[in-house]
C-alpha cells in the first residue's frame, strides 16, 4: 500500500529491528533507529499536517529541533501528548501518532476553507473585525478558539513520574556534535569534571551524515571511539536524550533529559524525564547551527525540505525522500546533498543557484558529477496539490532584487532548499551575548559573552570541519585551566575545505504586484508570509518585537528556529534598514518545550507539593479520627468526630465537655523561641509592645508584636525562665516569619544587644489541658508541682517531671478556663498525652481541635491574628490598649500610632455581635451595614471576623470590625448576605462568657 | 531517665526498610542528644568553657565539624554550633556547660527532640542527596570534616559526608523529617 | 483614515491590503507640547486618549523608550476583574470595568476583551473567610460575584482537581463572572490608534534622561532625541518610576521586582475561564491562540532584569499541576519576566508630586493591566486638571505619611 | 538564578537566602521625635536604584545570618557580599 523509499543499505537503522507504527490510524513500519518523521518519509509521507492559520497541507521540513511543521499527537489516553515534532520523536513498537490541527481527516479538512479566504485574514485582522454588534463577541470567540490551538491536552492524569538533578561540573559542554566532543575531550583528558548534553538519542549530530576523516578515520568511527574514550572517564557524564533548555544567570542551566520516551508504552517504567538543574564553571556551547530555508511562492507545499535535511535522511536514515529533486541554495553547503543525493540514487534535475557563478571544489565536483547546475536563477513557484510535483526557475538579478527572463517548468517531487545557516545562539543569547549580525556570513554570530562561556563550531559560524575542531579543542583546554587543570590537547585533524560567500537572499523577488501572487511563508507554523510582514511595517509596526507580535511571527512550538531570521530579512527589506538594525527578538527558555511534569519533579501531590509538618501526637489523632485542619504547613486536629458527627455536633460537645469537665488540645504547632542573655529584657520591650522589665521569674505575660507600620503582627505569650532567659510563643503560622524578624533587629540593628535567640519549636510537645478538671488531671501525672490555686496562680510556670522525664507546665488559658499547658520534649509527646488520656479518662477528657479552641476563645473575646486581624488593625482598634506600655519611649512600631489614620476615631474596631435570633449564626466575612436598604454602593460599616454558635453561651456569638465600633455599643447593624437575607445584630462588647474571669483563676 | 522506649522518633510513620535494589541504605540514628550552642569566640572565656566540658575548642572554620569523645560539634554560624551527644547526655552536657558559662555571654539549648539524624550511604547516595539539594557534594569539594546547612527539597537540613566515604549523615527537623522521609521514599523508585 | 470594520476589511482585501493607513504615526518630537507623557504603556497611551478624548488637549506627546506595549503592557497575564476588598480600589476598578466593556466599540480596536469570568480559589478556612468578605463587600458596592463551592467549581471547571485529600484541597472560590481576559498588546495600539487620531504624537526610542524644573515647577524633559517642553508631565512608567522619581528629586515607597509569566505550546480549548489561587500559588488561562498563560508571585530580590529564577517557575509549574493533573504532559514553551512596580500595600500611587505639573501614576505592580482604561482616564483628569478626580483621590503618595494605606495583598494575592 | 556569597558560609543557591530589602536604612533613634514624614521616609521610601543596589540578605537555610551585598538590579550581578557593620 504505502511506497518504499527506504535505500537498500546504509544509514544508522538497525535493519533486524522492524518497528511498526501507526500513523491517522493507518499502520507502517519502519526501523529501530527511524524517527517517526524518517519512517513516514520511508513510507512515502510527506504530508503530515495542516498549517495553523490556512489550513494548508504541510510536509516534513528539517530533521531536528527546529521542525514547524511535522507536528503530531502521540498516542492516546493518559500517555497521548500534543504537539511532538515528528522530527525528534524517535520510533517505538505500536507507536501511534496522528495529525493536528485538521478535522475530519488530514487530506479532507474542513477548516482548509480558510485557505479560500485567505485574503480576508491578514495579519491582525482580528483588532479591525468582529467588533459589532458588541454582544456577539463571546460568540465570535468561541469559534476563533475553537480554530485555535494545535493538539489536544490530555484528559487523564499522567500515569508517568519525573525526576530533578542538581548537578555542579567545571565544564559542561551542550551540543555533542564533533564540536561538543572535542572540548569535552579536551577537558575530559585534563581531568576536569565535565557534563556534556545532547539532545538527540546519539552523539555526533550533524556529522553522523558525513563521509568526512577525523584523524585518519571515518567521521563516524572517530565519534565513536571518542564517545567511548569520555564514557570511561570518571568525572565525565554523558546525557543523551537531553536538551538544555534553558542558560540563567551564574551560569546555571537546565536541561530535560528524557529517559523513556523512545520505548514501547509497554516497556515504560519509572521516571519519564528528569530536569537538571546544573551550576558550570565554565560552558561551551557546540550547539551547531541550523539551516534557513529559502522564501518564495508557495514554498510551504510538502515535498520542499532543508537541504540538509535530505541529506540526513539519505545518509542517516537511509531514506529517499524523492526521486526526482531540484536543489535550490544560495550557498555552497547544499551542493553536498546534491552529491549525497545521487550516491543515493535520486535523480538530481538540477541544482538552482541564485548566485550568479558558484565554482568552490564542491560546486566543481557537483558539475563534474554530470549535475545540471543554474547559476543566477531561482526557484519562484511551485505546483502540485499535496505534494510538490514540479517548481518554476526563473533568472534572477545578481544583486538578488528581481527576477527576468523565461519560467521553466522543472519536474520533480523533492525540492531541497538552503538559504544558508544560523548558528543556534539561543543560548548564548539566554546567557546574556546579544546576538551580532555579521554581514560577510549572512547570520547572526553569538555575542560577547556576559558569563562564563564560549561557543564553537557550527554554534560560532564556523562552517567547516577543520577550524570548528580547532576551536572546540581550544575551548576544552581554556576551560579545564580555568578550573586549574593542566590541559593542552591537540586539536584532532582533518583537511580544510574553502567554500565561497553566501548571496543572502531573504525573500526570492515575487513576479507578482505586491500583496498579490501566491503566498510565500517566513513561519510555516504560524502561517506568515512576507505579506504579512509588508503590511504589519505599512501599519506602523515596525520594531521586530512589534512585528512578532502583530503577525504571531515565531510565536509557535518552533519558536521561530526556521523563520525568525528570514523574517528579519524581510522587514529589513521592506523598511529599507540593515538587518543588524532591524535586530532579532528577544531568546527566552525554553529552548524547545518542556513537560509541565517535568518542571514540577517529585514535587506533587498530598504529601510532597509542600512539606506536611506533623507533631509528636499525630499518629494518635489519625487513630483517633480526627479531621485535620491546614495551618501554615501544619496538620493540625480540627475535630475528633465520633459516630458520624458533623463538624458541628462535634464542636458543641467539645466544647461543653472542655467547660464542664476536661477537654485537651494539641498545642505543639505554636512557634515557640528561646531569647537568652543579659540583655532579653530589654530586647523584649523593643519587641512587644508592654512591659518586661519587671515580669518575674517563673512568670508569663502576654504580648503583642506590631509591624514598624504600627499594626498588629504577631502575639503570644511568653515566660520569665530566669532572669536572662525567656521562652516565647508565636502563632503557629507566624514562628519562621518571628524569628527572622527579630534576628533581623539583633543582627542588623543591635548588633550590641546580649542576646541569643532559638527556635524550640519542633523539641517540645505540648498539650494544653483545659477546663474545670484540668487541675486534677496534670496533677495526677505531673510530681513535683505544687498545684494548689494559691502557689501556682494564672500565668505561672514551673517544672515538675512524670516519671523520670522533665516537663513544664505553664498556666495559661486561651479559653477563659482554668488551663496548663504541659510541655515535654517531643520524643515523649506521645507518651504524655497517653498519661494525660489516661488520667483524665475518669472526667471524661475530651480531645478537641481548633475549631472547639476558636469557639472557646471567641467566647472570651481572645482575638486569632490573621482572622481577627488583616494587616490594617492596631492593637487599639482590638480594644486592648492595655496591652501598649504607657511608660516606654519606643518600641517596634510604637511611632506609627501617632500618625493621623492611626488616630482616627471613625476606625474599624473589634466589637461583640449578638444576633437577634440566637441560633442564627452570622457568616464569617458578612459585611455590616447601617442602613441594608441604602442604594448601591451600599455604605459599610465594618465586618464579621469570627463567628460561631457557643454551646456554652446558648446563642450565637460574633466579632466584627466595626468603623468607631468601640463607642456603638448596643446599636444595631445587619448583615446582608448574598441569598438576600439580612441578618440583625446588636453590638456587644467581645467578652461572652465567664465575664469576670472567675474561671480561669479558680 | 525515662524509659527509652516511651519516646517516638519523628520518623515513626516511615520505613526505609524495604527501598528498591539500587537504592541508599537509610538509616534513622534516633534519640541522640542536640545541644544549640551560641556564644562568642572572641570571648576566651567562652572558648574555654566548652573546651573543658567537650574537650575541644568549637570550629570557627565555616562549614567543618569536630569530633572529641563521644561528642561532634558542627559549625552552625559564626557564634552557633550543634553539639550532638550520645543518648540520653545532651541534659547532662548542657548542665555542665550552663555552669561553665554562668556569667559568659553563651547560650546552651537543648533540642534533642527537635532534630533526629539520618544516614544515607551506598553508591547512589550522593545522587539520591542532589535530587532536591543544590549543594555540591562532590568529594573533591565536600571532604570529611566538612558540614553544610542547606536544604533538601522544601526543608531545610545539616549534613557531613561520612569519614568513611560511604555516604552522608544529615540532621533534619522533627516536624519536616516525615516529609523529607516520604521524599526520599518516593525518589528511591529511580534507583531500581 | 479609515474605520475598522469588516467592510473596510473586505474593501482593503480587494486592493490586496495596500492601502491600510499606519494605525499610528512615527513624527519626530515637536519642541513644546503642552503636556507629556512619559511611558508608551498601556496606562499611558490611556492617559493620552482620553485627555484628547475627555478633556479636549490634543498637543500632547507620549515618550516611549522603546516600543509602546513592550513594558508590563506586552508581557502581563492579561486577567480583568475587579472584585477588590476596600471600597477605594473596588470603585477605582470598577470604573476601569466598565471602561473595558466598551472599549473595542469606542476604540474601533478589537481588545478582545473575553468576559469568561474569573475564579478565585480558596484552600484553608481563613482563604474562605478573606474571600466571603471580599465577595460581600463587592455586592454591596455593585460588583458581581459569588462564592461558590468546590463541587460548582468543578463543574464549570471539569479538569481541576478538587479531590479533598490532596495537599491544599479546593474549599471554593469567589467566582466574577464579568472578570476575565484580553489581548494585551491591543489595548496598547488601540489606545496609540486613537490617541493619534485626536493629534497625539506618539514618539518612540526617546528615552526621558531628565526632568526640567524651574522654581519648583515641571518645565519639560531632556531625553534621548532632545529636549522637549511641556508645563505638564504625567509619568507612567510602571517598573521604572522610581528612575523617574529620582531624575525630580523624590523618593517613591516603590520597589521594582522581577514578575515572571510563561506559556504553554498552543492546544486545543480546554480551559474557557480564568482560574487563580493564593495558596497554592499559581493562576492559569488559555489564550484565543490556544496557549496556556501562566503566572504566580514576584522574584523577591530588586530587579530590572525582565528576568527571574528559576525555582519561581518550577513552582509556579507545580502549583498548576497541582491544581490541574492532566496538564502534566502539556509543554512549556516560553518564559518571561517583566519588572513590577510593588507599592507597600499593593495599591497604586496616582496623583501629584512634591513638584508642580508633574504627576505620578505608578504602583500598579503585579496587577494593573485589568486598570488600564481606568487609570488613564482618572490620570487624563489628574493631569488635564491639575487636581485628582474623587476616584483617585485615595491614592495619593500622602497617604503613606498619614497613614491611610489601603492593603490589598488579601485580594492582590498571588500576583495578577 | 543568583549564586550568593554568604560572607560566613561561601557560595550557595539563591534558594537558600531570603531577601531583605535595601541595606543602611538604619532606624531613627528617637523616633518620636520625627514628623509623620520623616517617619514614612524611614518606613516606605526607596532608592530603589537601576544598577548598583545595597541590599540585605538572610541566610535562610544555611547559617540565618543576615549580610549586605552589592548587587547590578539589571545584570543581577553581586559585586560583593560583607558582614552587617562592615564597609563593602
Ligand atoms: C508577568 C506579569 C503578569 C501580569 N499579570 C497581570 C494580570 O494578569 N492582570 C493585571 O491586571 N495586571 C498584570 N500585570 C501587571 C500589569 O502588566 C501592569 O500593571 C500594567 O501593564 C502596567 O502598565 P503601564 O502602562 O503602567 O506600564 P508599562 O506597560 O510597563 O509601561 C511603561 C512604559 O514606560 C516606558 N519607560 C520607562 N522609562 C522610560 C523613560 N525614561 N522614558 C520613556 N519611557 C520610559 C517603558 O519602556 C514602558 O513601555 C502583570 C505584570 C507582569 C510583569
Ligand atoms: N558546510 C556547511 O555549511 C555546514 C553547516 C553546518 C555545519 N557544518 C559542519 O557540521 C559540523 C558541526 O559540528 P558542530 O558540532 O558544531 O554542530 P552539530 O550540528 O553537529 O552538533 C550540534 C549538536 O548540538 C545538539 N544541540 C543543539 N542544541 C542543543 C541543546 N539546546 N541541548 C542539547 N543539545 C543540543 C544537537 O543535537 C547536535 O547534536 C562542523 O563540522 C561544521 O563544519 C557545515
Ligand atoms: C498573554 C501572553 C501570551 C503569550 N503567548 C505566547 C505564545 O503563544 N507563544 C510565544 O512564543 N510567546 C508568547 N508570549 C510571550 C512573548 O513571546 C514574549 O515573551 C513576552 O511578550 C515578553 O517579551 P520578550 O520575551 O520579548 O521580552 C505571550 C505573552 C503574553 C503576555
Ligand atoms: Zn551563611
Amino acid at each position: 500500500m504505502s511506497k518504499n523509499y527506504r535505500l537498500a543499505e546504509g544509514g544508522r537503522i538497525n535493519r533486524e529491528h522492524t518497528v511498526n507504527f501507526q500513523f491517522n490510524g493507518k499502520s507502517y513500519s519502519g526501523f529501530a533507529g527511524d524517527t517517526l518523521a524518517s519512517a513516514l518519509l520511508a513510507n512515502g509521507v510527506h504530508m503530515v499536517g495542516r498549517s495553523w492559520k490556512y489550513h494548508r497541507p504541510r510536509g516534513i521540513l528539517s530533521a531536528g529541533a527546529e521542525e514547524p511543521n511535522a507536528i503530531f499527537q502521540l498516542e492516546k489516553g493518559k500517555y497521548t501528548v500534543p504537539n511532538a515534532r515528528g522530527t525528534q520523536v524517535e520510533l517505538y513498537d505500536n507507536l501511534d501518532a496522528s495529525s493536528v490541527n485538521c478535522w475530519p481527516s488530514l487530506d479532507f479538512d474542513l477548516m482548509s476553507i480558510n485557505s479560500k479566504f485567505a485574503r480576508m485574514m491578514p495579519a491582525g485582522f482580528y483588532y479591525k473585525t468582529f467588533m459589532w454588534p458588541k454582544s456577539m463577541w463571546m460568540k465570535y470567540e468561541h469559534f476563533i478558539r475553537k480554530a485555535s490551538g494545535l493538539g489536544e491536552s490530555p484528559r487523564q492524569n499522567d500515569p508517568d513520574r519525573y525526576e530533578h538533578a542538581h548537578a555542579h561540573c567545571d565544564l559542561l559542554v551542550v551540543g555533542g556534535g564533533i564540536a561538543g566532543l572535542t572540548a569535552a575531550l579536551a577537558a575530559g583528558r585534563a581531568g576536569a569534571r565535565v557534563m556534556l548534553v545532547d539532545e538527540q538519542a546519539e552523539f555526533g549530530g550533524l556529522t553522523l551524515n558525513s563521509h568526512a576523516q577525523i584523524e585518519g578515520k571515518s567521521a563516524s568511527q572517530w565519534i565513536e571511539d571518542t564517545v567511548a574514550e569520555l564514557q570511561a572517564m570518571e568525572e565525565v557524564t554523558l546525557l543523551n536524550r537531553a536538551t538544555a533548555f534553558g542558560y540563567h544567570d551564574y551560569n546555571f542551566l537546565t536541561v530535560n533529559q528524557r529517559l523513556t520516551d523512545h520505548l514501547p508504552l509497554s516497556e515504560r517504567k519509572s521516571g519519564r524525564e528528569k530536569v537538571w538543574q546544573i551550576r558550570a564553571h565554565q560552558v561551551v556551547l557546540a550547539t551547531g547551527a541550523a539551516e534557513r530555508p529559502l522564501v518564495f511562492a508557495n514554498n510551504d507545499r510538502p515535498g520542499v525540505m532543508l537541504a540538509s535535511a535530505v541529506s540526513t535522511y539519505v545518509n542517516r536514515y537511509a531514506v529517499k525522500p524523492g526521486n526526482r529533486v531540484v536543489i535550490f541554495t544560495n550557498n555552497d553547503s547544499a551542493y553536498q546533498t546534491a552529491l549525497d543525493c545521487k550516491a543515493a540514487g535520486i535523480e538530481i534535475a538540477v541544482v538552482v543557484d541564485a548566485r550568479a557563478q558558484s565554482s568552490s571544489e564542491l560546486a566543481n565536483t557537483v558539475r563534474s558529477a554530470g549535475i545540471e547546475v543554474l547559476n543566477g536563477s531561482a526557484v519562484v513557484d511551485t505546483s502540485g496539490g499535496k505534494h510538490v510535483s514540479s517548481v518554476k526557475v526563473m533568472n534572477l538579478a545578481a544583486d538578488g532584487k528581481s527576477v527576468s527572463g523565461s519560467v521553466k517548468n522543472i519536474s520533480c517531487d523533492l525540492l531541497a532548499v538552503s538559504s544558508g545557516w544560523s548558528p543556534v545562539v539561543h543560548l548564548s543569547s539566554q546567557s546574556g551575548a546579544k546576538a551580532i549580525w555579521n554581514d560577510d556570513q549572512a547570520m547572526f554570530l553569538p555575542g560577547t559573552p556576559t558569563q562564563a562561556q564560549v561557543s564553537v563550531g557550527a554554534a560560532n559560524g564556523t562552517l567547516d570541519l577543520k577550524n570548528s575542531l580547532h576551536q572546540a579543542a581550544l575551548a576544552g583546554n581554556a576551560a579545564a585551566k580555568a578550573c586549574g587543570f593542566d590541559s593542552d590537547m591537540a586539536a584532532p585533524s582533518a583537511e580544510a575545505l574553502a567554500s565561497e560567500a553566501i548571496l543572502p537572499l531573504w525573500q526570492v523577488p515575487s513576479i507578482h504586484a505586491s500583496g498579490r501572487g501566491p503566498k510565500a511563508f517566513v513561519d510555516m507554523q504560524n502561517d506568515v508570509g512576507v505579506a504579512d510582514i509588508q503590511l504589519a511595517a505599512r501599519e506602523g509596526f515596525h520594531s521586530v518585537e512589534h512585528v512578532k507580535r502583530y503577525t504571531a511571527m515565531g510565536f509557535g512550538t518552533d519558536q521561530g528556529k526556521l523563520g525568525n531570521i528570514n523574517g528579519m530579512g524581510v522587514l529589513a527589506q521592506t523598511l529599507g534598514q540593515s538587518i543588524a538594525e532591524t535586530g532579532t527578538t528577544t531568546y527566552r527558555p525554553n529552548y524547545t518545550p518542556v513537560s509541565f511534569g517535568a518542571i514540577a519533579g517529585q514535587n506533587l501531590g498530598d504529601e510532597l507539593f509542600d512539606p506536611v509538618r506533623k507533631t509528636a501526637m499525630h499518629a494518635w489523632h489519625e487513630e483517633n479520627g480526627a479531621e485535620f485542619e491546614n495551618v501554615g504547613q501544619w496538620k493540625r486536629p480540627w475535630y475528633y468526630p465520633r459516630n458520624g458527627e458533623s463538624l458541628d455536633e462535634a464542636v458543641n460537645r467539645e466544647c461543653l465537655a472542655t467547660r464542664e469537665s476536661v477537654g485537651i488540645l494539641d498545642a505543639s504547632t505554636l512557634g515557640k523561641i528561646e531569647v537568652v542573655g543579659r540583655d532579653a529584657a530589654k530586647f523584649l520591650e523593643m519587641i512587644y509592645t508592654n512591659n518586661w522589665m519587671k515580669l518575674e521569674v517563673g512568670k508569663a505575660r502576654y504580648g503583642f508584636m506590631l509591624g514598624e507600620d504600627g499594626m498588629v503582627m504577631d502575639d503570644g505569650v511568653t515566660v520569665r525562665i530566669a532572669e536572662n532567659h525567656f521562652y516565647m510563643h508565636t502563632t503557629t503560622g507566624g514562628a519562621a516569619g518571628v524569628l527572622a524578624w527579630m534576628e533581623r533587629w539583633l543582627q542588623t540593628e543591635w548588633p550590641e544587644l546580649e542576646v541569643f535567640l532559638t527556635s524550640v519549636t519542633d523539641h517540645w510537645a505540648t498539650a494544653a489541658v483545659v477546663g474545670p478538671n484540668s487541675r486534677r488531671v496534670v496533677s495526677a501525672v505531673c510530681d513535683g508541682i505544687d498545684f494548689s490555686a494559691d502557689n501556682f496562680k494564672f500565668m505561672d510556670s514551673r517544672v515538675g517531671k512524670i516519671g523520670d522525664l522533665e516537663c513544664r507546665v505553664n498556666r495559661i488559658s486561651f479559653s477563659g478556663e482554668l488551663a496548663y499547658e504541659v510541655n515535654v520534649p517531643a520524643n515523649y509527646g506521645r507518651y504524655m498525652w497517653e498519661e494525660l488520656m489516661q488520667a483524665g479518662a475518669e472526667y471524661n477528657i475530651t480531645p478537641y481541635g481548633t475549631e472547639t479552641m476558636h469557639v472557646l476563645r471567641a467566647e472570651k473575646g481572645y482575638v486569632i491574628v490573621g482572622q481577627d486581624t488583616d494587616g490594617s488593625v492596631t492593637v487599639e482598634d482590638l480594644g486592648m490598649s492595655w496591652a501598649l506600655s504607657k511608660t516606654k519611649t519606643d518600641y517596634i512600631g510604637k511611632r506609627s500610632l501617632n500618625r493621623p489614620d492611626t488616630l482616627r476615631k471613625d476606625r474599624k474596631q473589634l466589637v461583640g455581635l449578638v444576633t437577634e435570633d440566637p441560633k442564627t449564626v452570622i457568616p464569617e466575612g458578612a459585611q455590616l451595614v447601617d442602613n441594608p436598604g441604602a442604594p448601591m454602593p451600599v455604605p459599610m460599616a465594618g465586618h464579621v471576623s469570627s463567628s460561631y454558635y457557643s454551646a456554652c453561651c446558648g446563642h450565637s456569638i460574633a466579632m466584627a470590625l466595626v468603623k468607631g465600633g468601640h463607642h456603638r455599643t448596643g446599636e444595631t447593624v445587619y448583615a446582608p448576605l448574598a441569598n438576600d437575607r439580612v441578618i440583625k445584630a446588636t453590638i456587644t462588647d467581645t467578652n461572652f462568657y465567664d465575664k469576670e474571669g472567675a474561671k480561669a483563676n479558680a | 531517665m525515662p524509659d527509652l522506649f516511651q519516646q517516638h522518633s519523628p520518623l515513626v510513620q516511615i520505613d526505609f526498610g524495604e527501598l528498591q535494589d539500587n537504592a541508599p541504605t537509610i538509616e534513622e540514628t534516633p534519640f541522640l542528644g542536640y545541644l544549640n550552642l551560641r556564644g562568642k569566640t572572641s570571648n576566651m572565656a567562652f572558648v574555654a568553657a566548652v573546651l573543658k566540658v567537650l574537650g575541644v575548642e568549637p570550629p570557627t572554620t565555616a562549614n567543618t565539624m569536630v569530633e572529641s569523645g563521644d561528642y561532634r560539634i558542627y559549625w552552625l554560624g559564626p557564634d552557633e554550633w550543634l553539639v550532638i551527644t550520645p543518648t540520653g547526655q545532651a541534659g547532662k552536657v548542657q548542665s555542665e556547660l550552663n555552669a561553665e558559662l554562668k556569667d559568659v555571654f553563651s547560650s546552651i539549648v537543648d533540642n534533642s527532640s527537635g532534630l533526629t539524624l539520618l544516614k544515607i550511604t551506598g553508591e547512589n547516595a550522593t545522587k539520591l542527596l542532589n535530587r532536591d539539594c543544590p549543594l555540591d557534594l562532590h568529594p573533591w569539594v565536600f571532604k570529611p570534616g566538612q558540614c553544610a546547612q542547606t536544604r533538601f527539597a522544601k526543608a531545610g537540613m545539616t549534613i557531613a559526608p561520612l569519614r568513611d566515604g560511604s555516604g552522608f549523615e544529615i540532621i533534619i527537623r522533627r516536624s519536616f523529617a516525615d516529609y523529607i522521609g516520604l521524599w526520599m521514599q518516593d525518589a528511591c523508585v529511580e534507583f531500581e | 483614515m479609515s474605520k475598522y470594520s469588516i467592510f473596510s476589511l473586505a474593501r482593503n482585501a480587494m486592493s490586496y491590503h495596500q492601502n491600510w493607513a499606519a494605525a499610528w504615526r512615527s513624527p519626530e518630537p515637536k519642541q513644546q507640547y503642552d503636556a507629556i507623557i512619559i511611558g508608551g504603556g498601556g496606562h499611558g497611551l490611556a492617559t493620552a486618549y482620553y485627555m484628547a478624548k475627555e478633556h479636549g488637549m490634543t498637543n500632547i506627546a507620549v515618550l516611549e523608550k522603546g516600543w509602546i506595549g513592550g513594558g508590563n503592557t506586552g508581557r502581563n497575564t492579561t486577567i480583568v476583574r475587579s472584585n477588590y476588598l476596600w471600597d477605594e480600589s473596588a470603585h477605582l476598578y470598577e470604573k476601569s470595568m466598565k471602561l473595558w466593556e466598551g472599549l473595542s466599540q469606542d476604540l474601533n480596536y478589537n481588545v478582545m476583551f473575553s468576559q469568561r469570568g474569573v475564579y478565585n480559589l480558596g484552600h484553608t478556612l481563613q482563604d474562605m473567610r478573606d474571600i466571603q468578605r471580599r465577595v460581600n463587600a463587592n455586592r454591596l458596592n455593585g460588583i458581581d460575584g459569588h462564592v461558590v463551592s468546590a463541587q460548582e467549581i468543578k463543574a464549570a471547571i471539569p479538569h481541576i482537581n478538587i479531590d479533598q485529600g490532596c495537599r491544599y484541597p479546593i474549599l471554593g472560590a469567589s467566582f466574577q463572572p464579568r472578570g476575565g481576559v484580553a489581548r494585551h498588546d491591543a489595548v496598547a495600539w488601540g489606545f496609540a490608534r486613537g490617541a493619534d487620531r485626536r493629534g497625539v504624537d506618539i514618539i518612540q526610542n526617546c528615552e526621558v534622561t531628565s526632568i526640567l524644573q524651574e522654581n519648583g515647577m515641571v518645565t519639560g524633559v531632556e531625553t534621548s532625541r532632545g529636549k522637549i517642553m511641556a508645563p505638564k508631565v504625567g509619568v507612567v512608567v510602571a517598573g521604572h518610576c522610581s528612575v523617574l522619581a529620582d531624575m525630580a528629586g523624590f523618593r517613591m515607597p516603590i520597589e521594582s521586582h522581577p514578575l515572571q509569566a510563561l506559556v504553554s505550546e498552543p492546544i486545543k480549548p480546554i480551559l474557557d475561564t480564568v482560574v487563580m489561587s493564593n495558596a497554592v500559588h499559581g493562576y492559569v488561562s488559555q489564550s484565543d491562540k490556544g496557549d496556556l498563560v501562566i503566572g504566580a508571585g514576584i522574584d523577591s530580590y530588586n530587579g530590572y532584569g525582565q528576568r527571574g529564577s528559576f525555582s519561581g517557575i518550577e513552582h509556579t509549574v507545580s502549583a498548576i499541576v497541582e491544581l490541574f493533573p492532566i496538564f502534566s504532559r502539556v509543554r512549556m514553551n516560553r518564559q518571561w519576566g517583566g519588572i513590577v512596580d510593588t507599592a507597600p500595600d499593593a495599591c497604586p500611587i496616582i496623583g501629584n508630586t512634591p513638584v508642580k505639573g508633574l504627576y505620578f501614576n505608578c504602583g500598579w505592580g503585579t496587577g494593573g493591566f485589568k486598570a488600564t482604561p481606568g487609570s488613564g482616564w482618572v490620570f487624563a483628569h489628574n493631569v488635564a486638571t491639575g487636581e485628582p478626580h474623587e476616584l483617585n483621590r485615595p491614592f495619593a503618595l500622602d497617604r503613606f505619611v498619614t497613614g491611610h494605606l489601603i492593603d490589598e495583598h488579601g485580594a492582590a494575592g498571588v500576583a495578577h | 538564578m543568583l549564586l550568593i556569597e554568604c560572607p560566613y558560609c561561601g557560595e550557595r543557591d539563591e534558594t537558600e537566602f531570603s531577601y531583605a530589602g535595601e541595606a543602611h536604612i538604619a532606624r531613627p533613634l528617637e523616633t518620636e521625635k520625627l514628623n509623620d514624614a520623616e517617619w514614612a521616609d524611614y518606613l516606605f521610601m526607596r532608592k530603589n536604584p537601576k544598577g548598583a543596589h545595597r541590599e540585605q540578605w538572610l541566610h535562610a537555610a544555611g547559617c540565618r545570618r543576615y549580610f549586605n551585598a552589592e548587587r547590578d538590579t539589571v545584570n543581577y550581578k553581586v559585586k560583593s557580599t560583607y558582614k552587617i557593620g562592615e564597609q563593602s
